[in-house]
C-alpha cells in the first residue's frame, strides 16, 4: 500500500467523494486559492472550480449557517474550520440548526454534512488556538463526532462522513496532518462510524485514546511490551456514538484502564468513557480507572509550560504504573 | 425614519387577487385568534408568537413565488406557514403537540416546517435562519436552478452578527436571496432606536452591495410589487435584495407580553390598529365594489369554519406516541459504497 | 425570616450588590425598561438609572464582550443572558476572553464579573430553547460555575459571584424563579463558592444534584424517608470548583450514588462526578453509579415528550433503587 | 474604492515630532527583523505575525494617547506595543516564552499585555476584541472620564459579527472609542475584493452612525492627524469614530506564510514597499535637512544595539519555572463582607 501522509489521506477522501457526488462541495476560509491553511485541500480548486471549492470571508458562523442551509435543499457541503478554536464562534450553527434540524422538524430535514478542521494544540499557539473541543460536541445529540489518529482511519472516516447522512463534526490534528502511514489507493476505504478499533493487544490494562493521543498510546504500549506490560489499545476513532462494547470487551479483560485525551478533565471525553466503564464493568475492575488529560489551565505559550500542560507518553505511563499497583 | 416608502403601484389588483388576498389575510387573523384562546385553555404551551397585524406581509409576499421556491422564517412563523399553504390543521396540530402536526409535534409553534412546500422552518435563535438562507441561495445557484429564497426576521435582528455574516457573502457572490425585514418597530420591549445606532434599517444594504427599499407593509400590493421587483432581479440577475416592510404588531411579543403600557402606549397601538391591513383591503374592495358585507361576512363565517375545524382536528389528534422521543435523532441509514 | 422566591432573591442580591459598589452594572436584553424578560431585575432601573441598568440591542457575543472589556478596566459588570440558549453566540468571549484573560496576562488583568441568566429547559420551550450548559461552562479552567437551587442559595451565591475576582458562570432556572424559601434581609449572606450543601442527611444513598435536580432530590429524598430509605442528598451549588471532599465524605457513608443532572448524558456533569467518585471511593462503593439526565435527544416540543425527556422524580427514584438492588 | 484619502495637513510636522516618529518606526521594523531571525532559530515558536510595512499606524495613531488612554489590538500586535512604549526587551522576552516577558511567557507574540500602560492585549480570534475596546470605551463614559480607546484589527475581520455588534452599541451608545481598521489588503490570502461585497469598509460607518474617514496610512502624519480629530472628539463629545487606514504588509501573514507568490505578485510588493512609511518619512526629513546620512545611520545603530540587547535579555532569561503553569487560573483571593 502507498505510504501517504494524514493530509494526503484528507486531501484523497475529498476529492474522492467530490468526483463521486457532485453535491459535495467544500466551503471554508483559505480552502481555495490558498489551497487550505494547512493544504489539506490542495489542488482542489484547480480540479473542481470555484463554485465547489468556496473561499469565504472570516465570518465563521455564517458561514457554518450557510453549509446547513445548503444541506437543508440536498447539497451535501463540507465545512472547513480553519481550526476548531474559530468554531466557537459558529457552534450555534453547528449545535441549534445542524444537530437538531432533523428532530425539530420530525424527520423531514436531514442534514447531511461535514464539519471539519484541526482540533486540539499544536505547538506553542497558546490558549486561544490550542482547544480540544470534541467533549463540546460529544454531547450533543444530532451529531456524530468522529476523531481519526491514522492516516488510513482518516480516509475511511472522511469517505463516510461525507457521505452520511447526518451532520458529522470531523476533528483533525494539526500535529496529525505530516504524519504517515499506509493508505490504499484505488481501493474503496469506507470505515464505518461508531466503531472502535484495537490498535495494540494486551491482556495488562486497556488504554482508551482518540486522535491526537491514539499515538501517545501506541507509543506507550510498545515501550511497555518491551518490560511485559502489554496495553490493550483501544482508539474509539467515533467520539458520538460511541462504541461502548469495545470498551467493555477490553476492560472485561484486562481489568484495568486509563483513559487520555487532549481536552481539559471537568466533564471532558475521559469522564464519559469512565462513567461507561464504572457501569459496564464494576465486577470486573481491580483499580479506579485513570485518566490523562491537559492541565486544567489554558494553554500557555512557553515550550517547558506548554509541555507540562499536555498529556504525555510519561503522563500515560504513570498512569498505567498506578493502575496496576506498580508504584 | 428618513425616507417615506414608495406608494403601492400594482397594475395587479384585480378583483381575484383581491379576494385571495383577503381570505389568506383573514384566514391568519383568525386562525391566530384561536390559537389565542387555546394557549389560554393550556392546549397550547411554550412560547407562542402571534402574527396580527403583520399579515400582508406573508400573503403579499408569497403570493410572488412558485412553488419550488423556498421560504425560512423566524419563531413568528404562523402567517408564513399558512400564506405558504400549510393547512390550518397541520399547523393547529402542531401547536397543540400533536401527533399530526406539521412536525409531528416536536417542533411546536417556533418551529414549523414542511419539507412537501418548500418551507424551511420556523427558528428560534434571532439571526440564526439568516444565515441558511443565505446558504439555500447558494444553492439553487450551485445547481444552476431560478428558483429564490424568501427570508424573513424582525428588525432587531439585523443588530446580530448572523445578519452581518450572511447578508456580505449574500452580496459578495450575489445569491437568489430576499431578505425581509418585517419593521414592526419593536423587538420585544426595545423600540428600533434604543438598538439601533442608525435606525434607517436599509442603509445597512449599501455595506453588502444589495439593492433595498422600504415598504408600506400593511398595503398588501405594496408588499406584493416590492417583492415581485426583488424576486425578478433575484431569478434574472442571481441578485439579492434586502426589504424593510414597515409594519406593527397587534398583540404582545409573545403570549406572556401585555399587548400595551409596559413599552408602548395604548394610544400608539390604536392608532396603530386603524392600519389594520385587513381593513384596508377591506375598505378598498369596499369601494371598489368588489366585496359587500354579506360576501364579507359568509367569507368571514367560512374561513372561521376552517378553523374550528382545525381546532377540532388538532383537539381530536392524539399525543406522539412515546416511542417518538428517540426518533429522527439522527438518520438511521447505513453508509453505503458506491 | 422572610418568605420570598427565588427570583426576588436574586433581585435583592443585585440590588444590595449595586448599593454596596458602584462599579457593579448590570447590562442585557430587556433587563431595563422592560424590568427583565423574567423580571429579576424589576426597579432596578428606576433605582439605579440607564447608565448602570444598561438595555442592549440582540447582540449576545457584543455585550458579553463589552462586559470584559469594562472588567478590564475595573469595572464589575453583570451580563444578563435572557437565558443561556442565546449565551451559545457569546460563548467565545466568555471563554477566549473572560476565562483566559488573567492567564494570558500573567495576573495583570483579572475578570470581576458574572454570566448569568436562566438555564435548562422550562415547558415546551422545544429543542432551541431548552438547553442546560453547565457542563460545557464547567469544562473550562479560569472560570467559576454556580448553580443556586433554592432563593437563600441564590441570593447567597449571586452576592459572593458579583464579589468574585473571577468570571463566574451563573446558572439560574426559570422553572425556579416562582419557588418559595427563608431569605434573611437586613443579614449580610455570602455564601462560598465551591463548597456543597448537604440538603438531606441520610446513609443508605448518596444523590448529588445541582440547580434545579436539587428540588427533585429532595422531593425523592422526603417520600423515600417515609419507606425508611433515607438519602444523603448533595447539593454541588458550584459546579466549577466542584466541592470534591462534600461528595466523597457522602459516598464513603452511603457506599451508592446516583447523580441527577438537567444536562444531556455525554460528557455532562454527572460524568464527572462519578469519575471522581470512581477515584476517591473505588473501595467504598457497592454499587456502579448511576445518572439520571435529559434523554439523549433534543428537547421535543410536545408535553408528554418533554416530560418523557427530562429528568424527574420517577427516574431518580428508579435509578435509587437500583443502586440500592431493590429491584 | 471610491474616495482619495485626504493629504496629511498636519502643523506639527517639526523635527522633534520626525525624528520621534522615525525613531519609533525603525525600532519596530530592526526589532521584527531580528525576531523574524529568532523564530528562524528556534527561539520564538507559535504564530508570529510581523507588522513590517504598517509601522506608521501605531507610530502615528499611539502618538496621539495620553498615558491614560487605553489600546486593545489584535495578533499582530508588536508594533503597537511598542510604539505604546512597553520595552523591547519585555516584548522579546515574551516571544521567547521567558520568565521577563510582558506576561511571563504565558501569552506569547500575539497576547502581548501590559497593565501599567493600559496596554490591553493581543487577542488572537479575529474581531473578539472589538466588543472588549467598546466595553472599555462604556467603561470610560460610565465613570466619567475623557480617556479614549483605541482599537486596531485588520480589514478582514470587518467581515465577522464581532465587529458589526460592537460597532453598533458604540454608535448606539455613544462611546468614546477610535476603531482602527488596519486596511493591508489582505486578511491572510484573501485580496479585500474576494470577501467584502463592498470594498468601501468605511460605508459600515453610516450603519452604525459613526463618523469615519479613509487614511493614507504610510504617511505617519497623515495617520497622526485622523486620529488627533477622532481622539479629540471622542474626548469632547464621546463620539466613536471608524478609521480606515490604508496600508500594506510586506511580510507573509505569519512566518509560515511566503512573502510573495501565491495571493500577490512580486511586482504588486515591490510596488508597494516603494511607498514604504519609514522611506518616506526618511525622504522627508531628507529633504527638509532635518536628517544626514550620518545621523540616520547612528539612530539605526543605536535601534539596532538596542535591539541586540532586547535579544541578548530574552535569551538570557529564565523559562518560567514549572509551577508557574497553575498560576493565574483563577484570583485566588477570599469573598469578604463588607
Ligand atoms: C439570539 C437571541 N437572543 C434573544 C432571543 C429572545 N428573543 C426572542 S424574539 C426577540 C425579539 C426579536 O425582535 P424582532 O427581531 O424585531 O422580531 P419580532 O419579534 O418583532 O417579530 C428576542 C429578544 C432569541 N430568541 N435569540
Ligand atoms: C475568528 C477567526 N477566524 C479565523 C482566524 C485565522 N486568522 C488569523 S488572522 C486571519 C486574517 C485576518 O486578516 P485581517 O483582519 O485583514 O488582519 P491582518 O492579518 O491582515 O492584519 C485569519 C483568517 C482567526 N484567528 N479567528
Ligand atoms: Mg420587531
Ligand atoms: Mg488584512
Amino acid at each position: 500500500m502507498p505510504i501517504v501522509t494524514y493530509r494526503d489521506a484528507l486531501n484523497q477522501a475529498l476529492r474522492e467523494e467530490m468526483q463521486h457526488d457532485d453535491r459535495v462541495f467544500l466551503m471554508g476560509e483559505e480552502v481555495g486559492e490558498y489551497n487550505g491553511a494547512y493544504k489539506v485541500s490542495r489542488g482542489l480548486l484547480d480540479q473542481f472550480g470555484p463554485m465547489r471549492v468556496v473561499d469565504t470571508p472570516i465570518a465563521e458562523l455564517g458561514f457554518a449557517g450557510i453549509g446547513v442551509g445548503a444541506a437543508m435543499v440536498g447539497l451535501r457541503p463540507i465545512i472547513e474550520f480553519m481550526t476548531w478554536n474559530f468554531a466557537l464562534l459558529a457552534l450555534d450553527q453547528v449545535v441549534n440548526a445542524a444537530a437538531k434540524m432533523l428532530y425539530m422538524s420530525n424527520g423531514q430535514f436531514p442534514i447531511p454534512m461535514v464539519f471539519r478542521g484541526p482540533n486540539g494544540a499544536a505547538l506553542q499557539l497558546s490558549a486561544q488556538h490550542s482547544q480540544a473541543w470534541e467533549s463540546w460536541l460529544a454531547h450533543i445529540p444530532g451529531l456524530k463526532v468522529v476523531t481519526p489518529a491514522t492516516p488510513y482511519d482518516a480516509k475511511g472516516l472522511l469517505k463516510s462522513a461525507i457521505r452520511d447522512e447526518n451532520p458529522v463534526v470531523f476533528l483533525e490534528g494539526e500535529m496529525l496532518y505530516n504524519t504517515k502511514g499506509e493508505v490504499p489507493e484505488g481501493e474503496e476505504i469506507l470505515i464505518p462510524l461508531g466503531k472502535a478499533e484495537r490498535k495494540r493487544q494486551g491482556e495488562h490494562c486497556s488504554v482508551i485514546a482518540h486522535g491526537k493521543t491514539v499515538l501517545i498510546a501506541i507509543q506507550v504500549a510498545d515501550a511497555l511490551a518491551k518490560e511485559g506490560i502489554n496495553l490493550d489499545v483501544i482508539d474509539l476513532r467515533t467520539i458520538r456514538p460511541m462504541d461502548v462494547e469495545a470498551i467493555a470487551e477490553s476492560v472485561k479483560k484486562t481489568n484495568r484502564a486509563v483513559v487520555v485525551e487532549e481536552g481539559w478533565e471537568m466533564c471532558g471525553v475521559g469522564a464519559q468513557v469512565v462513567d461507561y466503564i464504572q457501569r459496564e464493568c464494576f465486577d470486573f475492575l481491580d483499580a479506579p480507572v485513570l485518566r490523562v488529560h491537559q492541565a486544567d489551565v489554558p494553554m500557555p505559550y512557553a515550550k517547558n509550560l506548554e509541555r507540562a500542560a499536555k498529556p504525555d507518553a510519561q503522563k500515560l505511563t504513570a498512569a498505567v504504573r498506578k493502575v496496576l499497583y506498580l508504584e | 425614519m428618513a425616507k417615506k416608502p414608495p406608494k403601492s403601484t400594482s397594475s395587479k389588483s384585480n378583483s381575484e387577487l383581491n379576494h385571495s388576498f383577503l381570505r389568506s389575510m383573514l384566514l391568519q387573523r383568525r386562525f391566530e385568534e384561536r390559537a389565542a384562546e387555546a394557549y389560554a385553555l393550556g392546549k397550547i404551551g411554550g412560547f407562542c408568537h402571534l402574527y396580527i397585524g403583520q399579515e400582508a406581509i406573508s400573503t403579499g409576499a408569497l403570493s410572488v413565488l412558485r412553488p419550488d421556491d423556498y421560504v425560512v422564517t423566524a419563531y413568528r412563523d404562523h402567517g408564513q406557514a399558512l400564506a405558504r399553504g400549510m393547512t390550518p390543521r397541520s399547523v393547529m396540530a402542531e401547536l397543540f403537540g400533536r401527533r399530526d402536526g406539521c412536525a409531528g409535534g416536536k417542533g411546536g409553534s417556533m418551529h414549523l416546517f414542511d419539507a412537501k412546500l418548500n418551507f424551511l422552518g420556523g427558528h428560534g435563535i434571532v439571526g440564526g435562519h439568516i444565515p441558511l438562507a443565505t446558504g439555500v441561495a447558494f444553492a439553487i445557484k450551485y445547481r444552476g436552478g431560478d428558483q429564490v429564497c424568501l427570508c424573513f426576521f424582525g428588525e432587531a435582528a439585523v443588530n446580530i452578527g448572523a445578519f452581518h455574516e450572511a447578508l456580505n457573502m449574500a452580496g459578495l457572490w450575489k445569491v437568489p436571496a430576499v431578505f425581509i425585514i418585517e419593521n414592526n418597530r419593536y423587538g420585544m420591549g426595545t423600540e428600533v432606536s434604543r438598538a439601533m445606532a442608525n435606525e434607517d434599517v436599509n442603509a445597512r444594504a449599501a455595506t453588502y452591495n444589495i439593492p433595498a427599499e422600504s415598504v408600506d407593509a400593511q398595503d398588501v400590493f405594496a408588499v406584493r410589487d416590492a417583492v415581485t421587483r426583488a424576486v425578478d432581479r433575484a431569478r434574472a440577475e442571481k441578485t439579492p435584495t434586502l426589504l424593510e416592510m414597515r409594519t406593527y404588531r397587534f398583540m404582545g411579543h409573545s403570549m406572556s407580553d401585555a399587548v400595551s403600557g409596559t413599552y408602548r402606549t395604548k394610544a400608539e397601538l390604536e392608532q396603530e390598529m386603524r392600519r389594520d391591513p385587513i381593513i384596508l383591503l377591506h375598505n378598498r374592495m369596499t369601494e371598489a365594489g368588489e366585496i359587500d358585507d354579506a360576501a364579507y361576512a359568509k367569507l368571514d363565517d367560512e374561513i372561521k369554519v376552517e378553523v374550528q375545524d382545525a381546532w377540532d382536528f388538532a383537539d381530536a389528534s392524539p399525543e406522539p406516541e412515546l416511542e417518538e422521543l428517540y426518533k429522527n435523532v439522527v438518520v438511521e441509514s447505513l453508509v453505503t459504497s458506491h
